[in-house]
C-alpha cells in the first residue's frame, strides 16, 4: 500500500566565511590582442557556473557581448586569491570583485577616451566595445584601439579590484557579533512523498522550492543548483550513509553507498524570489549550499504526514520505516 | 586475433572451449559479459592467469522453443531476455527480473549464464529460474549433465560446477495454460540496486483453472543460496484459491527464512518484508486468476 | 535599469568543451615519461606503526621508488585550520584512521604500483579504536591526539534561556542524529606533478576549491616559499566541499621532487571514500519552547560533531551548525554548546551546508513537532515566527537587507496548493 | 602480471584501428591511455556510475567492465565520435542550451546514453528517459535539466527528420 504525505521546511544560511575570518576575492581585467577582454580569476568553477557569472557581470558593466570575454582561470602564478568555491560565496565575492574591476576599467576607459576625444566624461558613452561621443555616435574608438594608444603612452589600460567586506568575530562566550555573516539566503521547500508500506521504500514525488536569492544572475544556473542540491538532500534523507564500523568503512563503493539515480528524481517546481541584497552584485546572494539544506527535513516531515511516525535519525531507510510501522501496529493492538 | 602465450582464448566452437577447459581448468577464468568478474577483480586483473572468453560461441546466444520447453543459451544477455517475446509470453517474471537488473549498461553485457555461475545470493534471475523449474546443462569434454537449477548452488559464490565444465543452456519447461506468476524485488533504490530481498512465485492451475496443481515460492538475498520454501507447496497444492490462507502462508515464509544482517538490510527487515511481499504476490496472482475466471464484460 | 546580460540564461562558458569530451580533468592529462603513484594506506584505524618493510615491493620490476616517512624528515603536518595531518606515518608514529598514508609507491605503470602495494609488509601495535564520539569524551578514552579528544567547544547565548522556558506553554525536547556522508563528486581525486629542476618550481595540476590556500598549506608542509609551488586548475569534476582539503597534492609534489620525473596519482573510488573528508555525523539535542498561541520563546541545543581523525574544517563546521540552530525564526532566548570531537573515523570536513544541513534536520523537525502538538498549521506556524527586516539572529546580528523568508514560505505554499489544515 | 601482447582490430568513431594490447587491459584504459580519447571517464571502475559509457556494437556499454580483447572486431562510438563536420550532435546542443551540464564529468556518458535511447525510441516519455539514463549517475544537476535536454533533442530530431522527408517529397 502507498501512503501519501507532504512536509515543509524553511531554512536560512549565512554565507561567506563570516565570523570575522578574512574573506575576499581579487579579480583583474585587461585587453588581449585578439579583440578579447581577459578576466583573471582564481575562482574555481566546480560546475556551479561561477565563470559564467563572471562573464555575465563583466559583459554587463562593460556593455560588451559575453563572447568577447575570455577567462584566465585558476593558476597560482597567473591569478590572485579569489578565496574558495565554498561557503556559497563566489557569486557574491568574486561577482563583486569582477564588478568592481569592470567598473574601474570602465572609469579608465572614460578617462583615457576623454583625453582622446578632448571631451568630458559626461559627453561619452560605451557600447559593443566602442567608446564614442554621445552627440557624434560615429566618432568612436574601440576599446582595443584605445588600449593600444594608452600603451603607446607607456601606460596600461587594465584594472584590478577586490571585494573585502567586514564581518565580526563572534564573542566566544555568547556567539554575539554585529555582523557575523555578510548576508543570508532563505529557502522553503515542500516535499510530497509516497511511502510504500509493503517495502518501506519512499518515493519523493515532488519538490517545490521557493528561494530568496537576492537576484539571479543566471536563473537557469540557479535552478540547476537548487535541483542538484535537492537531489543530494533526497540522498541524505533516504539512502546515503557511509557506514563505519570500528573505524572501517563497510561500503566504500557505489554499489552500497547509494546516491539517487534519475529513477529517483521527483518533479521539481521552483520559484525564485529576488529580494535584492544591498551588498550583493546586482543584488545577488548565494545559492550553492542552501539548495540542499531544506530537502531532508521537508522529506522527514512528509513521511510523518504520510504514516504518522517521526524519525530522529537520517537516513530514513526502508528498514527503519518497516520496523516503526510494525511497532505502530503492535501498539495499536 | 592471435593468442601468443595461452592467456586469452576466444574459441568459435563449444568442443574447442571444452578442450581448453579440460587442459587449463582452474588456471583460467571463464568470461562471458564480464559485469561481475571485472568488478570482483577491480584493480587486480594481473592476478588472473588467463581467460576463456565465450563471446564467439554463437551456439550459446540462442533462445529456442519447442513443443515442451524453451532452451536459453548461457550467453543470452539480460537485455535479450527482457525483450524476447517468448520469454515475455511464457516466463513473464523472468523477463521482469531481467528488466530490473542494474542498468542498461549492465543488462547489455551481463548474461544469464554469468548470473547463474556467479551464484550471488542476490542474483536477480535465480529465484525466478528456480520457481519456473529450470534445468541447467553442464558440459565437459567427456560428459553432459542436466541438473535442476536448485541443486546447482552450494553457497555464496559457490556451485557444483567443476573446473572442466561449462554451463551452456538453461532449459525451462513450458508452463501449462493456466499459470500465474508474481515477482517482487526490493532494493534501496529504483535503478542500479542490488536486491535486499526478492521473491518469485509461480502457481500452476488445473486445466479447468480451479485447483492449484503446482506452487513454487523462491526467495533470494535471504540465505547463502536462492531458497525455495517447499512448505508452501503442501499448503497450496490440491486446493482452490478460496481454501488458501494468505496470511498463514506469508507467516510461513517469514518463519522459514533466517536471513542475516548486512549492509543492505537487517534480519528483522528481511523477515518482515518477506511476509509483506508474499502477501502482495499472492494477491497479485489471485487477482490475475480472478480476472481470467470472471472476465469483466 | 534594465540589464542586458545579468538575469539572462547565458549558456555556460565551459559547457561546449564538456559535451564534446574535450574538457580536460586531471586524469585526462599526461606527460612524456610519466610515472604513476599509489599510496599504501593504514592497516588499522588506530595503531602505532612498528615496522614497514618495503623490500619485496621495491624488487618488483617497474618500481622506481617507494617513499616512506624516513625519506622526508623535513616535511611537516598539513591541515585546513589546524596542522594535524601527517603526510606519511613514520615508525613509532600513530595511524589515526584507515586513510592515513604510510608510503608512496612510484612505478612505471598503474598495475605495477597496485601490485607493489600488496607486497608492502606492515606491523602495528593496535590501540583501542574510538568510533563513537560519546566514547571519545569519556575520561578513560585513549587520546587520539596529544590534547585529548575534544578538539573544540563553542558557545551561544542570547537572552535568558530559563526565562524563555518559563514563558513556554509547550516544550519539545528531542535528540537527532545524522550520518557520515560522502560528497561523491563523479570525478575522484587525481592530479599530476612536475618538478622543474632549473627553477625548482613544483607544478601541480589538481582540482582544488581554493588553489591559493592549498598552495600555502603545501608550502608550509614542504618548508618551501609559496612561489615554488604552482597550482593549475584543470576542469573540476564536482566538489561539494570534498576538494577543500589536500588530497593528492603533497604526495605528488614529493614524488616529483624525489624522482625528477612527471608523476600522476589517481585515487580509486574506494580510496576516495575512505581517505577524503566526510559530512560530519551530528548528534543534536534540541529543546524548544513555545506559547500556546504559537510563538517561540526559547531554544536550547547541544551539538556533538564527530570530526573523525583530523580537524580539517571541523571546528568551523560544527560552530556554523550551532550558529544556525534556530533556523530563520525569531527566538528571544537561545543557548547552545557545540563540541567537535576526534574519533578514528574518516575525518570530516566541509560539505554543502557546512554543519547547517545537519542542524536544519533538527530545527525543522522541532518546528513540525511543535506545530503538530499546538494544533497549528505548519505553514502558518513558520510564517508567524519567521524573520523579517529588523529580526535578530542567534548571534544577535540584526537583519537589515534582503530578508525574503516569509515570501519563500508563502510562495512554496502557493505552488504546492497548501491549504491550511484544521487539526 | 603479464606483459604478453595481443593485437586487436576494431572500428572506433568510424576509423579502423589495429592496436596492440594485453589480455589484462580494460577497454576503458585502452580508449583513454592508448587512443588518448579522454572524453570517456572513469568514475568508479565497477559499472556503477556510467561515466565510462560507450556505444559498442550498437549497445550501451560500461567500458570499465569490458576487457580490451573482447572489443576485437567491434564497432565503437565514444563521445569524440558524435557530431559531424565540426557541428555538434543535436543532443550535445540541447545539453548546452538547457543547462544540463554542471561539472561535466558525467556528461559524455550521459550524452551517449541519450543518443542510444533516442535511436531506439525517438519519442520517449519522461519515465522512459529516466530509465534510459538510469545507469548514468549525476551528482550535480538533479537530472531535471538533463531530461529536459533529451526531450528537446528528441523534438528537434523528429522535426529534422520530417523536414528531410518533406524535402525528399519535393524532389
Amino acid at each position: 500500500m502507498k501512503r501519501f504525505g507532504r512536509g515543509i521546511a524553511t531554512i536560512m544560511f549565512g554565507f561567506g566565511y563570516g565570523e570575522g575570518f578574512p574573506d575576499y576575492s581579487v579579480a583583474s581585467i585587461e585587453f588581449a590582442e585578439d579583440n578579447k577582454i581577459l578576466v583573471r580569476t582564481a575562482a574555481a568553477d566546480v560546475g556551479q557556473g561561477v565563470l559564467t557569472v563572471v562573464v555575465q557581470i563583466a559583459a554587463e558593466v562593460l556593455k560588451v557581448s559575453p563572447e568577447v570575454i575570455r577567462i584566465i582561470p585558476g593558476d597560482t602564478h597567473l591569478t590572485k586569491n579569489a578565496g574558495s568555491s565554498s561557503a556559497t560565496r563566489q557569486t557574491f565575492f568574486t561577482g563583486n570583485a569582477v564588478k568592481n574591476a569592470a567598473q574601474a576599467l570602465l572609469s579608465n576607459i572614460y578617462h583615457y577616451a576623454s583625453i582622446e576625444f578632448r571631451s568630458n566624461y559626461a559627453e561619452l558613452s560605451v557600447k559593443g566595445g566602442y567608446v564614442f561621443r554621445v552627440d557624434q555616435p560615429n566618432n568612436k574608438i574601440s576599446f582595443w584601439e584605445l588600449a593600444q594608444k594608452v600603451k603607446e603612452k607607456g601606460e596600461i589600460l587594465r584594472a584590478e579590484a577586490s571585494f573585502f567586506p567586514r564581518t565580526n568575530k563572534p564573542n566566544p562566550e555568547t556567539g554575539r557579533g554585529e555582523k557575523v555573516y555578510v548576508a543570508y539566503t532563505f529557502v522553503t521547500q515542500i516535499a510530497e512523498v509516497e511511502v510504500d508500506t509493503i517495502t518501506g521504500n519512499v518515493q519523493v514525488l515532488k519538490i517545490y522550492t521557493a528561494a530568496d536569492i537576492g537576484k539571479a544572475i543566471n536563473p537557469q544556473n540557479v535552478e540547476g543548483q537548487i535541483e542538484g542540491g535537492a537531489m543530494q538532500g533526497i540522498g541524505m534523507a533516504l539512502m546515503e550513509e557511509q557506514v563505519l564500523k570500528d573505524g572501517v568503512t563497510l561500503n566504500a563503493n557505489l554499489t552500497d553507498y547509494l546516491i539517487p539515480t534519475a529513477m529517483d528524481m521527483p518533479q521539481f517546481e521552483t520559484c525564485l524570489i529576488e529580494k535584492e541584497d544591498s551588498d550583493g552584485p546586482f543584488g545577488a546572494k548565494g545559492i550553492g549550499e542552501p539548495g540542499t539544506i531544506a530537502t531532508a527535513p521537508a522529506i522527514a516531515n512528509a513521511i510523518f504526514d504520510a504514516i504518522g511516525i517521526r524519525f530522529y535519525d537520517l537516513p530514513i531507510t526502508p528498514d527503519k520505516i518497516l520496523k516503526a510501522l510494525k511497532e505502530q501496529k503492535d501498539k495499536k493492538l | 586475433m592471435k593468442n601468443q602465450e595461452g592467456q586469452y582464448f576466444s574459441p568459435q566452437q563449444i568442443p574447442e572451449a571444452l578442450e581448453i577447459l579440460s587442459k587449463y581448468g582452474k588456471e583460467i577464468k571463464i568470461i562471458a559479459g564480464g559485469s561481475d568478474l571485472l568488478v570482483q577483480y577491480h584493480d587486480r586483473l594481473y592476478e588472473i592467469a588467463g581467460w576463456l572468453d565465450l563471446k564467439n560461441l554463437t551456439e550459446l546466444k540462442k533462445i529456442e522453443l519447442n513443443s515442451s520447453e524453451v532452451s536459453i543459451g548461457a550467453m543470452i544477455t539480460h537485455s535479450q531476455l527482457e525483450k524476447s517475446p517468448q520469454i515475455k509470453n511464457y516466463f513473464p517474471i523472468l523477463s521482469r527480473a531481467a528488466a530490473e537488473i542494474g542498468s542498461p549498461q549492465i543488462r547489455n553485457r551481463g548474461t544469464i549464464g554469468g548470473n547463474i555461475v556467479n551464484a550471488s545470493p542476490a542474483g536477480d534471475l535465480l529465484s525466478p529460474l528456480i520457481a519456473y523449474e529450470a534445468k541447467l546443462v553442464l558440459l565437459s569434454s567427456d560428459e553432459k549433465n542436466i541438473i535442476p537449477a536448485e541443486q546447482f548452488f552450494t553457497g555464496p559464490k559457490k556451485t557444483i560446477l567443476k573446473p572442466n565444465q561449462l554451463l551452456t543452456q538453461i532449459i525451462l519447461p513450458l508452463p501449462p495454460q493456466n499459470c500465474y506468476s508474481s515477482w517482487v524485488k526490493v532494493g534501496k533504490r529504483k535503478a542500479l540496486a542490488i536486491s535486499t530481498i526478492a521473491l518469485a512465485m509461480v502457481v500452476k492451475m488445473s486445466e479447468d483453472n480451479q485447483i492449484i496443481q503446482g506452487a513454487k515460492v523462491c526467495l533470494s538475498s535471504i540465505a547463502p543460496t536462492p531458497l525455495e520454501i517447499k512448505e508452501v507447496r503442501e499448503e497450496m497444492i490440491g486446493k482452490t484459491f478460496s481454501q488458501v490462507n494468505f496470511t498463514k502462508l506469508a507467516q510461513l515464509v517469514e518463519d522459514k527464512i533466517s536471513p542475516i544482517d548486512d549492509i543492505r538490510g537487517t534480519k528483522e527487515y528481511r523477515k518482515e518484508v518477506a511476509r509483506r511481499i508474499m502477501i502482495h504476490c499472492l494477491e497479485e496472482i489471485y487477482s490475475c486468476w480472478r480476472d481470467k475466471c470472471l472476465p469483466i464484460n | 535599469m534594465s540589464k542586458m546580460y545579468v538575469g539572462e540564461n547565458i549558456i555556460k562558458v565551459d559547457s561546449k568543451e564538456k559535451v564534446i569530451g574535450k574538457a580536460l580533468y586531471p586524469d585526462d592529462l599526461s606527460f612524456e615519461g610519466m610515472l604513476y603513484l599509489k599510496i599504501k594506506r593504514a592497516v588499522h584505524p588506530h595503531a602505532i606503526l612498528r615496522k614497514l618493510d618495503i623490500s619485496k615491493a621495491e624488487k618488483l620490476p617497474g618500481i622506481v621508488k617507494i617513499i616512506t616517512a624516513a625519506d622526508i624528515p623535513w616535511v611537516k603536518n598539513f591541515g585546513l585550520i589546524i596542522k594535524d595531518q601527517p603526510v606519511l606515518i613514520g615508525i613509532g608514529q600513530k595511524m589515526r584512521y584507515m586513510g592515513d598514508a604510510l608510503a608512496i609507491v612510484i612505478a612505471e605503470n598503474k598495475e605495477i604500483a597496485s601490485q607493489a602495494l600488496r607486497l608492502i609488509e606492515v606491523e602495528v601495535e593496535k590501540l583501542e579504536v574510538i568510533s563513537d564520539p560519546i566514547r571519545a569524551i569519556e575520561k578513560d578514552a585513549p587520546p587520539i591526539h596529544n590534547n585529548g579528544n575534544i578538539l573544540a567547544t563553542h558557545y551561544l547565548e542570547k537572552g535568558n534561556i530559563e526565562k524563555g522556558f518559563a514563558q513556554a506553554d509547550l516544550i519539545v525536547d528531542k535528540e537527532y542524529r545524522t550520518s557520515f556522508l560522502d560528497h561523491i563528486p563523479l570525478q575522484v581525486e587525481s592530479g599530476l606533478g612536475v618538478f622543474d629542476a632549473k627553477t625548482e618550481v613544483i607544478t601541480i595540476w589538481a582540482a582544488t576549491q581554493w588553489i591559493h590556500d592549498t598552495q600555502a598549506d603545501m608550502a608550509q608542509a614542504l618548508g618551501l616559499p609559496k612561489e615554488k609551488i604552482r597550482i593549475i586548475q584543470p576542469a573540476i569534476g564536482g566538489a561539494f566541499g570534498k576538494r577543500e582539503d589536500i588530497s593528492v597534492h603533497l604526495h605528488l609534489a614529493l614524488a616529483a621532487m624525489l624522482t625528477k620525473r612527471p608523476v600522476k596519482l589517481t585515487y580509486t573510488r574506494e580510496e576516495s571514500m575512505i581517505t577524503q573528508s566526510k559530512r560530519h555525523a551530528f548528534i543534536v539535542r534540541a529543546k524548544t519552547g513555545a506559547t500556546k498561541t504559537g510563538y517561540l520563546t526559547a531554544w536550547q541545543v547541544e551539538v556533538i560533531g564527530d570530526t573523525g581523525a583530523y580537524a580539517s574544517s571541523g571546528p568551523a563546521v560544527v560552530r556554523k551548525g550551532l550558529y544556525h540552530c534556530t533556523g530563520p525564526y525569531n527566538v528571544p532566548n537561545v543557548k547552545g554548546v557545540a563540541y567537535t570531537i576526534y574519533t578514528n573515523n574518516t575525518y570530516a570536513g566541509a560539505m554543502r551546508g557546512f554543519g547547517t544541513t545537519q542542524m536544519a534536520f533538527a530545527y525543522e523537525s522541532q518546528m513540525d513537532i511543535l506545530a503538530f502538538e499546538l494544533g497549528i498549521d505548519p505553514v502558518r506556524f513558520r510564517l508567524q515566527n519567521a524573520y523579517e527586516i529588523g529580526s535578530s539572529t542567534p548571534n544577535q546580528q540584526i537583519l537589515n537587507t534582503s530578508v525574503g523568508v516569509k515570501d519563500t514560505i508563502q510562495e512554496a505554499a502557493r505552488m504546492a496548493n497548501w491549504k491550511e489544515e484544521s487539526r | 602480471m603479464s606483459t604478453h601482447k595481443l593485437t586487436i582490430e576494431f572500428i572506433i568513431n568510424g576509423q579502423k584501428r589495429k592496436i596492440e594490447t594485453t589480455p589484462f587491459t580494460r577497454l576503458l584504459d585502452l580508449i583513454r591511455d592508448d587512443l588518448h580519447l579522454t572524453g570517456t571517464k572513469e568514475g568508479c571502475g565497477k559499472g556503477e556510475c556510467g561515466a565510462c559509457t560507450i556505444i559498442m556494437n550498437h549497445q550501451l556499454v560500461a567500458s570499465c567492465l569490458v576487457l580490451a580483447p573482447q572489443a576485437d572486431g567491434a564497432e565503437i562510438i565514444t563521445i569524440e565520435g558524435l557530431g559531424e563536420k565540426g557541428k555538434l550532435d543535436p543532443i550535445q546542443e540541447a545539453f548546452i542550451e538547457t543547462g544540463a551540464v554542471q561539472c561535466g564529468f558525467c556528461t559524455p556518458g550521459m550524452v551517449l546514453a541519450a543518443k542510444k535511447l533516442l535511436e531506439e525510441n525517438p519519442h520517449p516519455n519522461i519515465e522512459e528517459i529516466k530509465r534510459g539514463i538510469s545507469g548514468n549517475l549525476c551528482r550535480c544537476t538533479g537530472y531535471k535539466k538533463i531530461i529536459e535536454a533529451i526531450n528537446l533533442a528528441a523534438k528537434r530530431l523528429t522535426q529534422q527528420l520530417e523536414e528531410e522527408k518533406g524535402k525528399e517529397k519535393n524532389v
